[in-house]
């Protein structure tokens, strides 16, 4: 059968969406009521929200409700986003493991593996960090030095080395990471993907501070930590492409939703409309930035609703999962900026008491083009994997 | 929601490419430089392929279609430069003659699915702006008076009844012309909130119509760049391989990629009369005009002097690249009605 | 025509530098953020050194200097980020006092000349926007009324008799405040036109004495990062060999080259009170704040993740460059400014 | 003695800047009143008009009186681009020679090269162009192919090659070009600057369209073109730093002046003015860029007489002229770019009694970023040589 444009969501859409609004109105606390996530208080109050959706099956809605969803599809998930970022809830503490394990998980993961993990990621009982850069393998990942060898007893494996900007990583309860099990081999050969419990021994933990003072990621030391064969992800050896499934979902559809740049979108009109009364000189020198921004945010909406049309056909993500991570970083870049612009002078008021959300976003924007694969890696991708310009 | 185009669609715009691969080759394209005329051959083949009746009534001999069908087919018209007044003809003058009371437009739309007539439109009803595809056109659709004075008028004008001075533009195949006109009761064909209401329809069409052509040639600007890129050799390796060109390129490739759904989503905005069909519009012509004025720059600093002759492909396609980014509004403009629109919740 | 500065001031310049290079390091740039204060020991070695009274008339006691003079001191501050209120103190009020009738200021002159007063100056009379340096300060010159209305005042204002609520930047060193204080008789320095005119030169000299510590800031990010270019290693060599890397740093480092004799020569302007020094501070402003602005983005998009930590020095520049890039006119506010005076010939 | 700041011009200047501007309000055609110097007899309106400015020495005020000039300095000559430009006075047909060749023959050429073709340069009796780019070495200069062997007489060389891009080349009576004398060497090396009359059997000349129809430039064909051995420059094998020289010229202060752009920023300005009459929507929209372009001139022309100003005093120009020539040509654009916003549609109407000065300007303009090397080649220099990032 051959189907139509349509750009309308179906009843059952829209009853699902009136589902999670009525839901999320019930539950969601004030918006930025509870303490940072990168506290230990707010970690726990972070998790607690969690569990809170987990209980009425809202955490992980687009898995299979054998592991705590509900079966939805991916049309479902954005809709349910869009009611999220709407209803200006909670940032997801468990984001790493939902958002880029999960995905990689379904694929990679044997059913054991599965049914032990996913259930307590869904309730957040576990939450993950992603054990991947380290100090001298940033853009060049491929450069871990990071090892892992057999264990004495021969029924694991004993990791060594060092990690480094795990997000979560001061209180997470596991982390997956990439290390080289084969010595000899070149560098993307011989990498395997691990599952490992940080309260292994061995594992140590050192929380770095951000440019705004917070604790946003941290180190991870390794000491010959054990780790069993049944927490290898994908098969010795096969880590890079397990990790690029990841890298996939973290660039392209699952990581960022569009909902959250068309939610700031809006919140940046608004404020332009305030401007405009206050201050419609500096208001209308900003118009064509606040402009351009939404479009880049709406523009983004509807490349993701095209990709998922064409991934529900059966296609897939490959390299526009880079030009995807580009548009989505330049955007909110472009939606802060914008805002800053209004502000004027007033930007550079924080704290204290003065609610700074627009600085705050710029500064965590700011980290866009780096973080995922800094923009610059993507720009070769695009290059050499859409155009076919050859490699340096 | 299934954001595609159907198989049919698909099927159509391949048919369009193939034959436009062979009937509008650069060679074409330069002769159409030399000698630009508003029906050629291609006119008929197009005809007869189903394309220019596309948007006619199926009553008046078309296949009653609308922009979403059409918009694959400007984006290859786009790729090869076509010099025809398709986006006039089809996407703007025939649904606003099938939109016209008490059939007015009705022998005009038989000529017109028959292939017997290229069609302008004037975007203003300010007498001196030159009207694109005015010179050798056929038939006009010229304006008169503002819907401010309320006195707006919409005119069906043969322009064998007419003369028109050409206005030359850098892109010769523009025809961009300034009808010396007197409009006649016989030729009013709507007036008042009718013909605002239709001008209004016809410039978002022609927004989005324009868009998807200045997808076509961004298309096939980075394409030819893209290749070029692969083959010069500087310092011993293609200029492909230096990050300086892979990152113009792909910033390119990114605003293109990232313009397509917007666009195609304002043609089904407006097939569907959606409420905010006018912003789509804006926010395609906008999209489509940065990514092509952008990948012009990108790639004729990327083909160096080269790209800077006349013997280069290339120029066809920068010069209608540039004259669309402008035409039917430029990004600026659209811009400033979006975010008008988002203010007043229009 | 001799666009160049004096041996004498690039000596004192050099003098300057190796003072600051001892007792501002990043080390003591990270003491100032948990415990800033208006006048540290920096402060008295400022003094002595000439810096602090240099813009003080000989007969308070001190050099009777002008913005020529000051400009090259200023881009040093910048280059360590001094986080004492040299600006505010020398570069705005010391010439603001000196204006004023009656010997009103003298007294306060003496004690800035001896280095007993750090001093802010309120960009506009607006009594909720906060005065950057006031918290600290001991002397404060605040405006009440406005030039349209003509009730503009200017007051000085002893710091110990009000109370300032601080208002925390991103950047603690600013010492962000809002004063609350009652205008008295017995505070007013200036009414009316004179006060106008008082505040209108502040803000030109503002602008300029801004722009001159923005181009220090610029210069020491674009310094960090190539030196971090230079030594990180990544696929096998230092990123500073990648063409994207090289780039990025290369554009930033045009536009310092030529905000630079942009910011040297509204200083001159200002001092030679040209017609068009306005303007000229505006155009400093504007090209100052984006050059940093830009260095700004490439600095940490080049550091990566490392840059975005509390521990790389790089921060401590970011978050200055960020507040000076927008306090007295953003480079969109004097763009603004510049073309007004363009278009109406002022 | 210790100079202060001054950026007043000296009454000497003054007066020197008037004398210029009544010479040249007597004298200079109606603004583009003479046909296009890309034609045979354009080339020729425009030597004539080189000639008058010769007769009254104002055609190389800068050079010693001996050859033509007036033996004054570099401030004198910016003032007299300042009012050529403002009075809308032709394109220099000689400006190759003039302003390229000339300062490299002041440094490298011997006594008799400079009488031999200082005089005629300044008279306009020979004008020259450039034989420097090839198919295959354009960013590539090093990568020159067009070789010179020892003539049989022993007394000269004979040059076989292809260049390319040559402006003014299908007029020109001489060519100053780079060929290989020593093809053993290595790229740079075994290069010679020559002096080429091109009258010589065995020189052909191919002029290239334009992408706006005219003939900008030429390709010319070398076969066995025999120069004596009194017309190298700067001695054999030495052509590379002779070029160098040529290109600090080019890029650096020599070949565009300020003037020209101030005057264009000026016009754009004025065209805001008009615009702001009749659209002013459009007009506050590019208010910005506008204001922009402006300073853009402005900064350039602070930056010369910030760099003439070290040249007097003995100091040199290094790889500021990359910076330089980087500024001049996105300052170009922007100005362009401004002006054809604000006219909007207006902008592709052209020809045709319809006076295109703004899109002619921009089609030039997009040309900056290529010619006197691409700006990705001066961005490298930049990177490398004033901020010793290493070399690929």
């Amino acid at each position: 059968m051959d189907t139509p444009m349509d750009l309308r969501f179906t009843a059952a859409h829209e009853a699902f969406r009136a589902e999670a609004r009525s839901w999320l109105a019930d539950h969601v606390p004030p918006p930025r009521s509870l303490p940072s996530l990168d506290t230990a208080e707010g970690f726990e109050a972070h998790r607690a929200w969690e569990q809170t959706m987990f209980e009425d099956r809202w955490s992980v809605v687009s898995w299979p409700e054998a592991f705590g969803g509900r079966g939805v599809g991916i049309l479902e998930w954005l809709i349910f986003e869009e009611e999220y970022w709407r209803a200006e809830a909670p940032l997801r503490v468990s984001q790493n493991g939902v958002f880029l394990l999960a995905p990689t998980m379904f694929e990679f993961g044997t059913p054991s593996q599965q049914e032990r993990y996913l259930p307590a990621m869904a309730s957040a009982r576990q939450i993950w960090c992603q054990g991947w850069s380290e100090p001298d393998a940033g853009s060049d990942l491929a450069g871990i030095r990071s090892r892992a060898v057999r264990a004495p007893g021969d029924d694991g494996w004993l990791l060594t080395g060092q990690k480094t900007w795990a997000s979560r990583g001061a209180f997470a309860e596991w982390c997956f990471g990439l290390f080289r099990t084969d010595p000899e081999a070149e560098r993307h050969r011989g990498l395997t993907y691990f599952l490992v419990d940080m309260s292994t021994p061995g594992v140590t933990v050192r929380p770095i501070p951000q440019i705004d003072g917070e604790t946003g990621f941290a180190e991870l030391f390794f000491e010959e930590v054990f780790v069993p064969d049944d927490q290898v992800l994908g098969g010795v050896g096969q880590g890079w492409s397990v990790a690029m499934a990841t890298a996939g979902s973290e660039r392209g559809l699952s990581l960022r939703s569009p909902a959250r740049y068309s939610e700031a979108a809006g919140r940046l009109v608004a404020l332009y409309g305030d401007k405009l009364a206050e201050d419609p000189v500096r208001a209308s020198r900003t118009a064509d930035a606040v402009a351009q921004a939404w479009m880049d945010a709406e523009a983004y909406r509807l490349n993701t609703l095209w990709t998922a049309t064409r991934v529900l056909g059966g296609g897939s993500v490959g390299p526009e999962a880079s030009a995807n991570k580009i548009h989505w970083s330049e955007t909110d870049l472009a939606i802060h900026r914008a805002a800053l612009a209004l502000l004027g002078p007033e930007a550079e008021w924080h704290g204290d008491g003065v609610d700074a959300p627009w600085l705050d976003g710029y500064l965590f924007a700011l980290a866009g083009p780096i973080y995922a694969g800094t923009n610059e890696i993507q720009r070769n991708v695009v290059a050499e994997r859409m155009l076919g310009l050859p490699r340096a | 929601m299934h954001f595609a185009f159907s198989e049919q669609q698909t099927e159509f715009r391949d048919a369009v490419r193939q034959v436009l691969a062979k009937e509008c080759t650069t060679g074409h394209l330069r002769a159409a430089f030399e000698h630009p005329e508003a029906r050629g051959p291609r006119w008929s083949t197009l005809t007869e392929l189903g394309v220019v009746p596309l948007t006619v009534p199926e009553a008046q001999g078309g296949l009653g279609l609308g922009l979403v069908d059409l918009v694959l087919v400007l984006e290859e018209a786009g790729q090869v430069a076509l010099p025809e007044p398709l986006l006039e003809t089809t996407a703007l003058v025939a649904p606003l003659l099938a939109g016209l009371d008490a059939g007015a437009g009705t022998g005009s739309l038989e000529a017109l699915a028959a292939g017997r007539v290229a069609a302008a439109v004037a975007p203003t009803s300010a007498a001196q702006a030159p009207v694109p595809g005015a010179d050798g056109a056929d038939l006009l659709v010229l304006a008169t008076g503002t819907e401010a004075d309320g006195n707006l008028e919409l005119h069906l004008v043969d322009a064998a009844s007419t003369t028109v001075d050409p206005v030359s533009s850098l892109d010769p195949t523009r025809r961009l012309g300034i009808p010396r006109w007197t409009p006649t009761p016989a030729t009013r064909v709507a007036s008042g909130p009718a013909a605002a209401r239709a001008m209004a329809v016809t410039a978002d069409r022609a927004a989005t119509a324009t868009a998807a052509e200045l997808l076509g040639l961004t298309g096939r600007m980075i394409t030819m760049t893209a290749e070029y890129a692969r083959e010069r050799q500087q310092f011993g390796k293609p200029i492909g391989s230096f990050q300086a060109v892979k990152h113009l390129l792909a910033g390119a490739q990114v605003r293109l990629e990232f313009a397509r759904p917007v666009v195609y989503g304002a043609a089904w905005a407006l097939d569907n009369g959606t409420r905010d069909s006018s912003r789509a519009a804006s926010v395609a012509k906008a999209y489509a005009s940065d990514a092509a004025t952008e990948a012009a720059r990108v790639s004729l600093q990327v083909h160096g002097a080269i790209g800077y002759t006349w013997e280069c492909d290339l120029q066809l396609f920068l010069k209608r690249a540039w004259a669309l980014a402008e035409a039917w509004g430029s990004a600026a403009d659209h811009r400033a009605r979006v975010l008008d629109s988002l203010v007043t919740g229009s």
